[in-house]
């Protein structure tokens, strides 16, 4: 399968900002933060249509997200993934000493996951933090 | 009805701290709110959603109700058995909150860290070494005639920042969008990108040489290179005459600067760029912060140790270097066998590596929502909404200070930071002698 | 003078403050009073012993207290801080801050080592066989005095920043750094073996920075190209070329030199035609 | 701790009632000094020992946002000076700005038991409060800046005084300020655009009002609304050569407005506006021809902003002066202007004792200590901390009282400047008792702080003991033994407890916060809130309802209630 290399940016999204307001369990935040922006040319370069599932890889880690139209313009060869827990699973803990984290500018492979599914907050944190989670209320 | 409109509430979303929202309260409920960004009436009218109104622990495998004493009690043991307990969250509280908790760490030997370390911090890293030249948004709002955002996108981030203080304001000597220019520098056409006069777009990771080329570029000299980050001189050279020719310059800049390649480099850099402004025309420059409170963090820190975040209180004093003594760095080496975090969600902030060992040690959190760091976590104090629930005093991003207010009841029995934290403080100093 | 030889009980998890950890600290000291000698793990005050087992080794008859320290060591700060003579050797990752202020002697760790190994550094002499973290020789937060003298020789890789506001003094990295070598650099040389990513000598002012090999870009917009020399010079060796020659930071008013390997670096190509003219 | 407690046999210091060493009992009970206790008091036998009214600082930046901007510009100030966290105390960091805890504990140590910081922007006087409330044991007040407010330079402009006063008693009640303070009248609006203004006669643009009509003016405001301290002003052109006449000129600018009863001018730190010549290269003092002003004239009051050498952190209101300072030495600096009032800067600096133009200023402070000849008008201060961190005060006090130290530190300093100054021919040595009056009876009568800086009855109960034996140490030859006596206190009592003992603080207790209230007319009252109500929104981003600090935000709030003649 086509992967293609890109450069990741995440950042604040004015969707991520109110949906989180909504809580982190919404699935307004779902939608609106578990997701990737790709340029038009770039989905179609892995075989992929708008709405479906992408696999980003970093040299930190992995994570399934869906494919989303750019909401403000993208050049090829850059995704956007809003903050969140999605984002982070990809982002490195390197500070070079200064206490701030990889967020912007790694360089990542995309690839089609069309047949995976992207995971809720607790599905992913079951998978990433083993420690269980129980329903509360 | 008995609905009751408070006016001139203060906003607690981001840093731009807008003191007029008008409020209208509805038995006990927000059921309204004017002159609010999307972001702000967002938080106004959801922050009842996913709400925790009731102190849990974890018993075996599953969080069970308790009440706030034991809860209490149980956070106060651990982390003053810890011997490297971390502190942090503080930017979505109040200063008084701030202030206990800069004692807890202090009183248990731990670290002490604010959401800065992973927003601004290289910012403050920049300015002990460059200083800044800065100012309140108001001197913005009535002189610049040429504002910058630079790896900042307003339009999103901090939607009424344009209007109520930069480029679309009155002001006493700017009296509208005509009288300023607007130039937008970033790695991609954001929604503010496209409101701007000038629009210089330039590689990712490139904003470091961009800034060099440019402060060589109002310097005078020459340039050796035809293109630098994608940016060709001349287009550079025109924009360094823009800067020199203006009355009044700003220069914001977001995260796009402190966390793409160079980060506290990067803001060297630009702080260098502004200062040497400084000897052809006036230029300040500002940090877009982004937590309602992360300035108030910085400023309350500051004055009890001396240093803005990052604080180790391991050995009886503070210390301070971030990269060693921060958050994300404590974690990633492992260094940190027990936390409590405040307001903040670093489950879900953190780089898988750094939230992975959060959830090795005891984790307690308090927060008013359910959120991934609450459901890692192995006590859950909630807490009201400072600036809905509860007053507090808080931090613009210029460092103006303002007291918000309460506008409505927190959940029946849910405490507020100060108290929570006090009473902790209470039982730590009691177990401790 | 004795061996000392520490070797770590457990693996620590906290910080731990070794900054009493050094042969001026272990001189004249019998054996009980080492393993008393109190530090910090975490927010806890230990005894030496209670981290290390210690044993002093009268048999060897160097000039000069000399320590062993087997263990990974990620964990500490300032082994070997301010020390003026002696010698430190760590079998194992050695730390951070390691030989901060140091002020003469040597240290040699077998391993890799964290950030800010040698700064404020004054004299003396550290190597490291395996990797460094960042500001390796640098200033501490907001002073503008970094490494003042001494030498720092690392065998791997380094991070970001080495020699940040460096004042004289040597620093070879034989494998590659990331970025920012020289920030702030006032005198002193560094040289860097592998590649580099860039940003080389920022906002120098004066020093000599010399890469073997790739630099990814150009240099800084802020550095003007000086000429083609075939060797560069660090204390006394001579270090083969041929090298682009550039100066800066014209942005501090800076006189600082770098040195860029010609061959490794085929995009710098174009600056040959400003020979030419 | 103890409601009653006596001390014996101290020689007293307390200038105000006219004692000078005399051997005294004190007693205190409630935190007042009184007449008697009862015989279960607490007895401290000061027997051989020096007794003062606890020290008053009128002008020392220790709260608030430039404060703070400078404690974040520079770790490396506090890295070396730190405080290490005991049973009874917070830790934090020293040197030349320290951490709120530190400010306060070092105070206590030396004897100082109220503070005033001299120059908070009103915008952001809610945290100059939140430092305030933050800093232990001594009582605190502060100066808002109106010297370039857009209201005030407005009201004067259109010569509406009555108004200007019922703003600036607005402002008091607003910010809970208690005096005005003046920062290069109009100079900071100017920087705005990053201009300068030169004299005291020059039109400020937009606002066509001059240095001189802001200072006339505020000086005229301060008597209509009868504040307890005087106008308190930093004169234009401060740092640069020459500046003297600056200040001489400011406060013969008022001299007219003087009743006789009592100065009516601060000049703050005329250390630094005290230069003479024309250029950096014969830069001189002009401490003389001030200092015989100053005795002329008895309108006006100065005080020090002695310099100290080593390191320091300079910050100011002065915005174009800080600019100029970051140009000269290269250091790092912070700038900060805020809208509508103000603007402040920050820059390290290191005085050289071989630096001929650090040396002059040296003198400078110096001579004019020692040639104002009346010591209720020039108070001790090193401007903390542009000048010098206060807890340089021992030193001072040892160059004021000792010929011998002076000389020792004259052969020390630049030779040509040694040459320049008069310092080397000045002969006066200050005594115990102007030392007193100087450090505490002077400055607290000039905040018109009735309770304080005195030992009389009723008086409030703050008292500082030194290890120092009048009748015993020949103190002109022993400099060295003052400097070590003044450094930390036998013991600090403040409001009737004691707070430090030979250096140990006993715990966390906090002082007052003093601010005034002056009650204008209600119906000017109500015609300025109109009146604000209409620009508000235009001058400002935040909201008026927003802006006066609300009655509960102190700690310990403490109101000087005053009689406006409006």
């Amino acid at each position: 399968m086509k992967k293609l290399q890109v450069t990741l940016l995440s950042g604040r999204s004015l969707s991520q900002g109110r949906e989180k307001e909504q809580g982190k369990l919404s699935k307004s935040y779902f939608q609106s933060v578990a997701c990737c922006e790709i340029n038009g040319e770039d989905i179609k370069e892995i075989g992929l249509d708008y709405g479906e599932n992408v696999r980003i890889s970093t040299k930190y880690g992995s994570v399934v997200i869906k494919a989303i139209a750019p909401k403000q313009t993208l050049e090829r060869g850059i995704v956007f993934i809003p903050y969140g827990i999605w984002a982070t699973q990809i982002s490195g803990s390197e500070t070079d000493g200064t206490g701030m984290p990889s967020y912007k500018g790694i360089s990542s492979t995309l690839e089609s996951a069309k047949k995976e599914k992207v995971l809720t907050v607790n599905q992913l944190i079951k998978k990433s933090f083993r420690r269980k989670i129980t329903k509360k209320r | 009805m008995s609905q009751n409109v408070i006016s001139n509430a203060v906003c607690t979303v981001c840093g731009c701290s807008c003191d007029h929202l008008e409020v209208t309260i509805d038995e006990e409920k927000i059921v309204k709110v004017k002159n609010a960004c999307a972001m702000s009436s967002g938080k106004m009218l959801g922050y009842m959603n996913e709400r925790i109104t009731q102190p849990l622990m974890k018993k075996g495998n599953t969080l069970k109700p308790t009440t706030y004493d034991r809860a209490i009690e149980a956070t106060a043991k651990t982390i003053t058995k810890s011997s490297s307990p971390l502190f942090y969250g503080w930017s979505l509280t109040s200063n008084e909150a701030i202030e206990i908790g800069v004692d807890l760490a202090e009183e248990t030997g731990g670290f002490f860290d604010n959401t800065t370390s992973t927003c601004h911090g290289p910012t403050i890293l920049g300015v002990h070494e460059i200083g800044e030249s800065s100012c309140t948004l108001g001197e913005i709002r009535h002189r610049a005639d040429l504002v910058i955002y630079w790896g900042a996108n307003p339009v999103h981030a901090h939607p009424l920042h344009m209007s109520r203080y930069t480029v679309m304001s009155k002001g006493r000597f700017r009296k509208s969008r005509a009288d300023r220019k607007l130039i937008v520098i970033d790695v991609r056409k954001t929604d503010t990108a496209k409101l701007a006069d000038v629009f210089i777009q330039l590689k990712p990771n490139s904003d470091y040489e961009l800034m060099v080329a440019l402060r060589a570029a109002v310097r005078g000299d020459e340039i050796e290179q035809e293109i630098v980050a994608g940016v060709p001189i001349d287009k550079i050279e025109e924009l360094a005459e823009m800067l020199i020719n203006c009355e009044f310059g700003a220069l914001f800049f977001g995260l796009g600067l402190t966390m793409s390649a160079g980060k506290s480099k990067n803001i060297e850099a630009a702080l260098s760029l502004v200062a040497e402004l400084n000897s052809k025309t006036k230029f300040v420059i500002m940090p877009m912060r982004g937590h309602f409170n992360v300035t108030g963090a910085n400023n309350v820190t500051t004055w009890l140790t001396g240093y803005p975040y990052a604080v180790d209180f391991t050995q009886g004093f503070p210390r301070y270097n971030p990269g060693e003594t921060s958050a994300v760095d404590l974690l990633a080496r492992g260094e940190c066998d027990s936390a409590l975090i405040v307001a903040s969600d670093p489950i879900s902030n953190f780089p898988y590596q750094a939230a992975k060992h959060l959830t090795s040690v005891p984790l307690i959190t308090i927060d008013p929502h359910i959120t991934p760091t609450t459901m890692c976590s192995n006590i859950i104090l909630p807490s009201a909404h400072v600036g809905i629930e509860t007053t507090g005093s808080t931090y613009r991003m210029d460092g103006v200070v303002l007291e918000t207010r309460k506008l409505v009841d927190p959940p029946k029995g849910v405490k507020t930071d100060v108290e929570i934290l006090s009473a902790l403080l209470k039982r730590v100093k009691f177990l401790s002698r | 003078m004795p061996k000392y030889t520490l070797r770590l009980k457990k693996k620590i998890q906290n910080p731990l403050h070794l900054d009493k950890i050094s042969p001026d600290g272990f001189i004249d000291k019998k054996i009980n009073s080492i393993n008393d000698i109190e530090t910090w793990e975490g927010n806890k005050k230990v005894k030496l012993k209670s981290i290390f087992n210690i044993k002093k080794d009268l048999r060897y008859k160097t000039e000069e207290v000399i320590i062993e320290i087997l263990g990974n060591m990620a964990n500490a700060r300032r082994i070997g801080y301010q020390m003026t003579k002696g010698k430190i050797t760590i079998k194992g990752e050695g730390g951070m801050y390691l030989g901060e202020s140091m002020k003469g002697g040597q240290i040699i760790v077998e391993g890799n080592t964290g950030s800010w190994l040698g700064s404020e550094m004054i004299g003396g002499t550290i190597t490291v066989s395996g990797n460094v973290g960042d500001g390796i020789g640098a200033a501490s937060r907001g002073t503008t005095k970094g490494m003042i003298g001494g030498k720092i020789i690392v065998n791997g890789n380094s991070g970001s920043d080495v020699g940040a506001w460096m004042q004289s003094g040597t620093i070879r990295i034989c494998g590659n750094s990331k970025m920012f070598p020289g920030l702030h650099m006032k005198g002193g040389t560094i040289y860097i073996g592998g590649n580099c990513q860039g940003r080389i000598g920022a906002q120098m002012i004066s020093g000599k920075i010399i890469i073997s090999g790739n630099i990814q870009a150009n240099p800084l917009p802020s550095f003007s190209f000086d000429n083609i020399s075939s060797k560069a010079r660090i204390e006394k060796d001579s270090i083969d070329g041929p090298f682009y020659v550039y100066t800066g930071d014209n942005n501090e008013n800076g006189k600082g030199r770098i040195f860029i390997n010609v061959e490794s670096n085929s995009q710098l190509k174009w600056y040959e035609k400003f020979l030419e003219s | 701790m103890e409601k009653e407690i006596s001390i014996l046999n101290a020689f007293v210091f307390d200038p105000l009632n006219n004692i000078e060493g005399e051997k005294l009992d004190v007693h205190i009970r409630n935190g007042k000094i009184v007449e008697s206790v009862g015989r279960k008091a607490r007895k401290i036998n000061a027997s051989g020992k020096t007794m003062m009214p606890g020290g008053v600082d009128i002008h020392s930046h220790i709260a608030g946002s430039k404060v703070n901007a400078g404690r974040l510009l520079r770790p490396e100030d506090h890295r070396k000076d730190v405080e290490i966290k005991t049973k009874h105390t917070h830790s934090g960091v020293g040197y030349s700005i320290p951490s709120t805890r530190t400010t306060g504990y070092r105070y206590a140590k030396m004897g100082y038991t109220t503070v005033f910081e001299p120059a908070t922007p009103p915008l952001k006087t809610r945290h100059t409060h939140e430092e305030l409330d933050s800093t232990p044991i001594i009582d605190k007040g502060c100066f808002p800046l109106l010297g370039n407010n857009w209201f005030i330079m407005e009201y004067l402009r259109d010569g509406r005084l009555d108004e200007c006063a019922a703003f600036v008693a607005w402002m008091m009640k607003a910010t809970k300020g208690y005096g005005i303070k003046i920062v290069d009248p109009g100079g900071v609006e100017v920087w705005g655009w990053g201009k300068f203004i030169k004299r005291l006669d020059d039109p400020i643009p937009n606002f066509d009002v001059t240095p001189r009509e802001i200072v006339r003016g505020l000086c005229k405001v301060n008597k209509i609304l009868n504040l307890p301290h005087i106008i308190h002003v930093h004169t234009n052109n401060l740092g640069s050569p020459g500046n003297y006449r600056t200040t001489i000129e400011t406060m013969d600018a008022v001299r007219d407005l003087a009743d006789g009863k009592r100065p009516i001018i601060h000049i703050t730190h005329v250390q630094f506006t005290g230069f003479s010549g024309s250029s950096w290269l014969n830069l001189g003092s002009g401490a003389p021809e001030i200092a015989d002003y100053v005795n002329d004239h008895n309108h006006v009051s100065v005080d020090l902003g002695q310099v100290i050498f080593g390191d320091t952190t300079t910050m100011t209101a002065d915005g174009p002066f800080q600019y100029f300072l970051h140009q000269l030495s290269g250091n790092k600096w912070v700038n900060l202007d805020v809208e509508a009032e103000t603007g402040s800067g920050i820059v390290p600096f290191q005085y050289k004792r071989t630096n001929y133009v650090n040396a002059i200023q040296w003198g400078i402070g110096l001579e004019l200590a020692l040639l104002v000849k009346d010591p209720w008008r020039v108070f001790m201060t090193t401007d903390h901390p542009n000048g010098g961190p206060f807890t340089s005060y021992p030193k001072v006090i040892a160059w004021l009282m000792s010929k011998k130290a002076r000389e020792k530190m004259i052969s020390r300093i630049n030779r040509t400047a040694r040459r320049k100054l008069d310092l080397p021919n000045i002969d006066r040595e200050y005594t115990l008792g102007e030392i007193a009056t100087i450090t505490r009876a002077a400055p607290a009568k000039s905040l018109t702080l009735m309770n304080k800086g005195h030992l009389g009855l009723g008086a409030d109960a703050d008292i500082a003991i030194y290890d120092l034996d009048p009748s015993k140490v020949d103190l002109e030859n022993k400099p060295f033994t003052i400097r070590k006596a003044f450094k930390e206190t036998l013991y600090t009592i403040k409001n009737g407890k004691i707070v430090s003992k030979q250096g140990q603080i006993a715990g966390n207790s906090y002082g007052n916060t003093f601010y005034t209230e002056s009650q204008v007319s209600k119906n000017l009252e109500a015609d300025l809130i109109k009146d604000i109500q209409s620009r508000f929104k235009d001058y400002y981003t935040i909201e008026l309802e927003n802006y006066p600090i609300t009655d509960n935000f102190l700690r310990n709030p403490a109101k000087i209630n005053c009689e406006a003649e409006v």
